[in-house]
């Protein structure tokens, strides 16, 4: 089991961190997303291509590699398609596609995945999906539709540019990603394979938790960075143990969710059988944790934690939207419960 | 007239005069202060505010039928919250008769809304730590700074404001509370929205505004303990209203829940279950301190007690329904995403839940007080607001 | 729906207060039952016959009343057959038997009441009843036994110091009430009357919530006068907002309680309608409360609370034991799903 | 010899040596002894301590290699614990040549007991608040007090002591440190029965007991330094042991448990799932912490926040476990009743939670202090213990 970064994976990570700083900081991130960014994260970075197999032109990195971008990414609040493309990405190596993963590892286009199931006439896809994530942003939406042979399911992929597709922005809860509605009316639609039967899910439970994890860990040192700065009744309130006490549980969540993030991710690549119990616990874990380490950095930051124009209510969104994002978080809870053979 | 005559005719006054619904927006002020002079009129406003300055001198238990008859109807009475509930009531007790006599009666008839210009942003919870000045300048006061976290402020046409007369003395004791009018030049509103995007409150600007020293509650350099008083106003109209409004709008109640969740899951009933053990824990708390209240047991602090819990509840019962909900919550028109977007709203408006469990320790459990280093300091050697 | 104590049970409460403060004061709980006190206890204050109807020689006073009397009991972790008793006289208010009620009402009769089933042939009962509160105690155990009629059950009462009956004293986590093991070989029994369809159990319920109030209370009360006089680093450990917030957090727990105890034995008196929800969730509410209560005030007593010496771990074992005493308490959550439909 | 080569003999020598089972109470200490001998004849006694001393001056990598051959293993060396944790390394870092030739070799062939004289009753938390005096008597100390919460005291041979030796001065200034001979006429042992019942550590009275000079360590008034070295050996030998037990003989683990209660009850599903989640969440972060160390990255103040998630777990598993359980966890040898009877030792022994969270906040977090009171008034003249 390897709970600790590498050498190398400790310099991605500071690329990444240093790229975003400069990048996307937090009041653009309210802007939302910024396609030279997501570029020039792809293209300077080659993020998107990051798990791709080399075969088709990516770098062949694991899920332990995606997991220390994605917290950056999470960090950062980045906007934009990266994480709907990596969810994609992790779909697609259950169903390999040569054109959509070259694409995705030329930083060319940016897809989105969705559970929800297109009716599906040979050539073209119909249905509506309410909540893509990132739908306007994306080139290609990936999702399952029944193949017509034996009751099983195939992956679609369909140019959300093309015919037969009506996108509408959503206002989301969660300034900082995007979510559209998606009708699909005979949209020109192509089999990428028959759609996996398991291990996706469970990979995009790891996906996520990397992400919650960024967040929770931004969050908090924002907060114990304006604890050392804020003073009231004379001292700085990072001195009252009613702050020091709530910020050191906060920062005991933050080490045991950094730790089974490592260790889920670990599993992903190297220990398949244990992966989905790790990633049920991620997400029961991280998902929860995530929330409440955000919730309590804005309540501690006082009223200014309140108003529109602090970020504190960012964070907040983020973590919140990021817990209900795979479903409501009692079916992780639910799946331990089967796992273990309760 | 007795207490069930007076209840009466109270209740079938509103049945006759209430607005049956909200006002459009548009004309809400104009028809707020129509209905507020009907109210006047008919003996209802000020009930136990003195005679002299325009009250009606009656008791509590008529305040009470009054409220209890009240439960029944929405009174557009929102944009005078404040002054009926603070400003007023700090004048009643600390004003001059001059004042008195100038500015009770056109607010307890509508005719003036006010506002409370005491918090600024380095000054929250530490209000004593503000930094606006007012400087003497002959009879009149020059005031610059800055409020935030003003109610009502774009419709006010007066504010209690509480500013900083001298640097030279420890903080508490170099304020000066003062009445300034809303519509001099050199003040500036600016609407605040809060994290779900509503304008809620605001920041006021005063830039050089002249204060005549005849506008001046209290004693120079003693606006603190007439800051105390009004405090303790603001302290019992929020604990009286407490658990008031009730979880009958609320999307995140276990009514409106059980409409759209899937009970078929035990685990999802045991969660409403939790809420429905918190809901009932805490409403009954805030009956027994309202027959308390009746009985003439006084709340107190305790009151901070009741706040701190509400606002537990409310993030907790946010969260849990927006759990429960799934993705439907991440949309920010969904009832369930406008909870989980106002939920702070209840821990942070009227004292953070740090605040209320100081409070409750130290004045329900009569625990010893922090060491403070805030009291003798000169405030200019004072570390206040937001620094390194 | 009355929550204020009266006048007549605020005499009532200082009474019973201020009795048990001279005979029965914590350091003598620890010695376990003490006849004398349990004696004077219903012959000066006659609490034994307080519910008891005033046709059987009681006072006739409801659970309201007896409420305000097990607070003081458990607030002074009283050992001895009382809680048992007044479980019994609630049995009875359903099931009324002349000379059993007679006997507790006049004092001379401690009983016990418990849920296990006996078997009975007609004028003997038979059966092992493995955990009796204070079974060593009492003088009567009051059981059900099936009617051999349709179905039906019978209330039994077995004289404990009669024939056929074997009492083992167990030992208890709460060291201030005793448990008995009581097996029972053809003693002899009298059938009372038909086994109480509803509504005892619920009252059961608000007694023990009842007792869990004032174990609360005490708990919060010992800490906080703790808190006022140890100084840990220069200063006393109740003016940190680690130890104050605690005890606030603790403070808006009694309160609550104390709402929901006043409530449930309202609803007991005068709405019965109202009844089965109230005591699940007095159960449900007050019962966890009062173990967090004991808990963190046996913590924040630091290592002189883990002592055997000191009086912090009796309140905690016994809100441990009276959490547990009527069934594992998911019974009571589920029991309020039910009665709210949910 | 490389170092799997080491770890293999290690485990051979254990195998051949390691007792089978617990020995029986009454002669435990003489069998303990005799293991100790033997450990320290075969070289695994004092791996990393200095050679001249009676160490084997090898590295932290052998020590790891023999502790993971030992786990396997359960070694009679509890009461040894104290000295090779933390008096043993103390001596080494501070005492005179003659303390360690004196003492560290009997230490390490377990022919010595040692136990540690630091806290009082009015010193846990805040041990420098000590009072257990040392007075000065030509080239004697005499020492008198009392000191609690001590581990094995019953079994030492030796302490070390802390006691104070000036009162003038501020509390942290006026501290020696002392090794006493626990054999002294004037020592009494009083075993101290914990809230389980079981007597785990004692109260020691000090009366007119004689210490000589040369057993002082460190300088006079320098006592304070010592016990930080001290107490720091003490917080890395939690910190390596926490979560190195396991859950394997924990009665309220989740596998025990689900051998015991209805798995068929979803809501009892949920609350194994919720033990699960937060025990695989802390065993994670431990073994995180372990291999950071063997990487090279020294945990710190982190261990605390470990201790802290361990205490709140231990309390959170009892707590569940004896409401699965239901009634039978009313009798006290009932394995969860034990359980919820130890459970507060794990927060209450090696420092509160509270004291936990101002590590963590202060010293991983980097917030700013508390202010001191008592850092600068001389001792006499400072709060302690309990008073009013």
């Amino acid at each position: 089991m390897k709970l600790v970064l590498s050498e190398e994976q400790r310099e991605l990570r500071e690329a990444v961190r240093g790229f975003l700083r400069t990048a996307s900081p937090l009041p653009k991130a309210r802007d939302g997303y910024d396609p030279k960014v997501y570029a020039r994260l792809n293209g300077e970075l080659g993020l998107s291509g990051l798990i791709v197999p080399e075969e088709y032109g990516g770098a062949g990195a694991g899920l332990s590699e995606l997991a220390v971008v994605l917290e950056e990414t999470g960090a950062a609040l980045l906007p934009g398609p990266f994480l709907a493309t990596a969810f994609t990405a992790l779909a697609l190596t259950a169903t390999p596609d040569k054109e959509l993963l070259t694409g995705i590892a030329e930083g060319r286009v940016a897809a989105t995945l969705d559970q929800g199931e297109l009716s599906f006439d040979g050539s073209a896809a119909s249905g509506t999906l309410p909540r893509v994530l990132t739908g306007m942003e994306a080139d290609v939406l990936v999702a399952p539709a029944p193949s017509g042979e034996g009751g099983g399911k195939v992956l679609l992929a369909v140019e959300l540019a093309g015919p037969g597709v009506r996108r509408t922005a959503l206002e989301p809860l969660d300034l900082t990603r995007g979510l559209a509605e998606v009708v699909l009316e005979s949209a020109p639609a192509r089999v990428l394979g028959p759609a996996p039967q398991a291990g996706v899910g469970d990979r995009l439970c790891v996906a996520l938790a990397a992400e919650q994890l960024g967040v929770m860990r931004a969050a908090l040192e924002s907060i114990v960075a304006y604890a050392k700065v804020r003073v009231a009744f004379g001292r700085y309130i990072g001195s009252y143990q009613g702050v020091k006490h709530k910020l050191a549980d906060m920062h005991g969540k933050l080490e045991q969710a950094e730790s089974i993030v490592r260790y889920a991710a670990w599993a992903a690549d190297e220990s398949p059988e244990e992966l989905p119990e790790a990633a049920a616990l991620a997400q029961a874990y991280v998902g929860r944790a995530c929330f409440e380490v955000a919730r309590d950095h804005l309540l501690l930051h006082g009223g200014i934690g309140y108003t529109w124009e602090h970020d504190a209510h960012l964070f907040y969104k983020r973590a919140k939207a990021d817990e209900v994002l795979l479903g409501p978080p009692r079916i992780h809870r639910a799946r331990l419960a089967q796992l273990l053979e309760l | 007239m007795n207490l069930a005559d007076y209840r009466r005719a109270a209740g079938a006054w509103l049945r006759d005069n209430a607005p049956s619904e909200d006002p459009p927006e548009a004309d809400g002020i104009a028809r707020a202060k129509d209905f507020m002079a009907k109210l006047y009129d008919a003996g209802y406003s000020g009930i136990t505010w003195p005679k002299q300055w325009g009250g009606q001198g009656l008791t509590q238990a008529e305040e009470r039928a009054f409220a209890e008859a009240a439960r029944d109807h929405t009174l557009p009475t929102y944009v005078f919250m404040i002054g009926l509930g603070m400003t007023g009531p700090t004048l009643v007790d600390r004003g001059t008769d001059a004042q008195r006599e100038r500015f009770i009666r056109p607010l307890l008839r509508g005719e003036e809304i006010w506002c409370q210009l005491f918090s600024e942003p380095g000054a929250g919870s530490d209000v004593a730590s503000l930094q606006t000045r007012a400087e003497r300048d002959g009879d009149h006061w020059i005031v610059n700074g800055q409020k935030v976290w003003t109610s009502v402020a774009h419709h006010a046409d007066w504010g209690l404001l509480l500013a900083r007369t001298d640097v030279d003395v420890p903080k508490h004791k170099g304020l000066t509370m003062f009445v300034v009018d809303m519509h001099h030049p050199g003040v500036t509103v600016r609407p605040l929205k809060d994290m779900s995007g509503r304008a809620n409150f605001n920041e006021i600007f005063f830039d050089n505004v002249t204060v005549p020293d005849e506008h001046r509650v209290g004693e120079v350099n003693d606006g603190w303990s007439v800051a105390v008083t009004t405090l303790l106003h603001e302290r019992l109209s929020i604990s009286a209203g407490v658990g008031m409004g009730g979880q009958k709008d609320n999307p995140a109640s276990v009514e409106a829940l059980r409409q759209v969740v899937d009970t078929g899951d035990p685990l999802v009933r045991d969660e409403l279950v939790e809420l429905h053990i918190r809901t009932r824990a805490l409403a009954l708390f805030n009956q027994r301190l309202a027959q308390e209240t009746r009985a003439g047991i006084f709340p107190g602090a305790r009151g901070s007690a009741a706040k701190l819990l509400l606002a537990e509840l409310t993030m907790f019962q946010a969260d849990l329904a927006t759990r429960l909900a799934g993705p439907e919550a991440m949309l920010a028109d969904h009832p369930l995403a406008r909870a989980i977007s106002t939920a702070p709203g209840m821990a942070l408006g009227g004292g953070t839940n740090e605040i209320m469990r100081n409070i409750v320790g130290d004045r329900v459990l009569g625990l010893p007080p922090e060491p403070r280093v805030d009291k003798t300091v000169p405030f200019k050697d004072l570390k206040v607001g937001t620094q390194a």
